[in-house]
């Protein structure tokens, strides 16, 4: 979880932002391909808000994190997903406040040379993200408001990238 | 004897809204570990009892994962937070 | 690789196509998003056009294919992913005929209600696609042409998905 | 004896190019498979002989992936192509 000061701010200028404004699909994969020199391959992720299912009538959510500590984990997974695997390019978007039903709220883009690449290392920043970055979800509903639990899928997602590979 | 450390601590999330702030300034003994820390909380009665019951509690020094057996410095900033349920 | 007329057109409407044509991935990611109802999670892949090593100076590629077989092979990857794991909706593009170095080939994108669904059936019809998909590539050099022999490691990636999950 | 069957062959890339044509209609006596028409199209000398050499040549009948030992209908449309490289 450290680095020279360096590389974790060049890091964090590449491929991290937490934001509470939307991002666009389009723009960041165009600039995984502009800045990927011979990428063959583009792997994304996004993901949308959904009814978790802890409550009824969701409306929306409400995200909070731990600024500073975030982009650290994020940045460090990224670096972990370099050394892993042979990949180019690295975005992580994360957006944080209130957001409803059908909002974007997470953005993984991967660039490689190789296909096999750009899935995995896409997959573990996405899965050890769930378990280590410092976000949290509120469900908000018309009844109130929820904290959402932490599921053992999760953990059990991000352990298996200790054993495998 | 030696003078107290202060640690800054940050609550987020559950625990931000049930113990009613999100920073508070601790003074502990040289040599004090996050658990006494945890202790110091959770002695002021409820609801900072919680931070000693069943429900998971996560902690982070200086913004990395932590134990609650390593230790504090003066100035260190302590997070306490639930699991984190982010993506 | 038959099923009833009905349920392959339907499937090719919705799911495959083969184009001369670029395709936009905006366009592409923000239709499955639409025909998604509680989608929580889009996964993509684009492949783009990189020198593959077996000439020097490669500009661009060839692409064949073997009209009417090519779609009939995708819908059944893509009936197939349906069976395997709970995804919603699939599109596939696969361009034919010359490609610059850097241009788009590929694209899959899946949605989901859960991200581990996307990514594995995303993989799987990628993989899945190179082996068994009629398509065949030709380097274009100044030099020269030279057809695109196929890689082993991509009979083993596809081979993988008969032995896990 | 009964009357021969008809085959439409289609050729693909490297096939298509090296044989010098994509299609072409071949007859065979009725219960030919796969492998028999294979047979018929190398008798015919270079460049077809390359058919039952060390390169792989993949098969489809009528769209679909086959074998040499698969048997054809009049009528069947039968592929002839190099391991495919798409993707």
């Amino acid at each position: 979880m450290s680095w020279p000061c360096s590389l974790r701010s060049r890091e964090a200028d590449m491929g991290v932002r937490v934001q509470t404004a939307d991002f666009d699909l389009a723009t960041e994969y165009q600039r995984l391909r502009d800045e990927s020199g011979q990428a063959g391959a583009i792997a994304t992720f996004t993901g949308l808000v959904r009814d978790y299912g802890d409550l009824q009538d969701v409306r929306g959510l409400f995200l909070e994190h731990y600024p500073g500590m975030t982009e650290t984990v994020i940045n460090d997974l990224i670096q972990q997903a370099h050394k892993r695997w042979h990949i180019q390019q690295v975005q992580v978007i994360h957006r944080v406040g209130e957001l409803l039903l059908g909002e974007q709220i997470v953005f993984v883009g991967v660039s490689s040379a190789h296909r096999t690449d750009a899935f995995a290392a896409c997959q573990f920043i996405m899965d050890a993200l769930k378990t280590s970055a410092p976000f949290w979800k509120k469900e908000l509903t018309d009844a109130g408001e929820h904290w959402v639990e932490q599921r053992a899928t999760d953990l059990i997602q991000a352990q298996q990238w200790d054993q495998d590979d | 004897m030696s003078q107290p450390i202060q640690v800054h601590v940050k609550l987020f999330a559950r625990l931000r809204e049930e113990l009613g702030t999100g920073d508070l300034t601790l003074a502990l003994p040289p040599g004090s570990t996050a658990a006494d820390a945890l202790d110091q909380l959770a002695a002021q009665g409820e609801p900072w009892q919680q931070l000693k019951g069943d429900r998971p509690v996560m902690l982070a020094i200086n913004q990395a994962m932590a134990k609650p057996v390593n230790s504090l410095q003066d100035g260190d900033e302590l997070a306490l937070f639930p699991p984190v349920t982010g993506g």
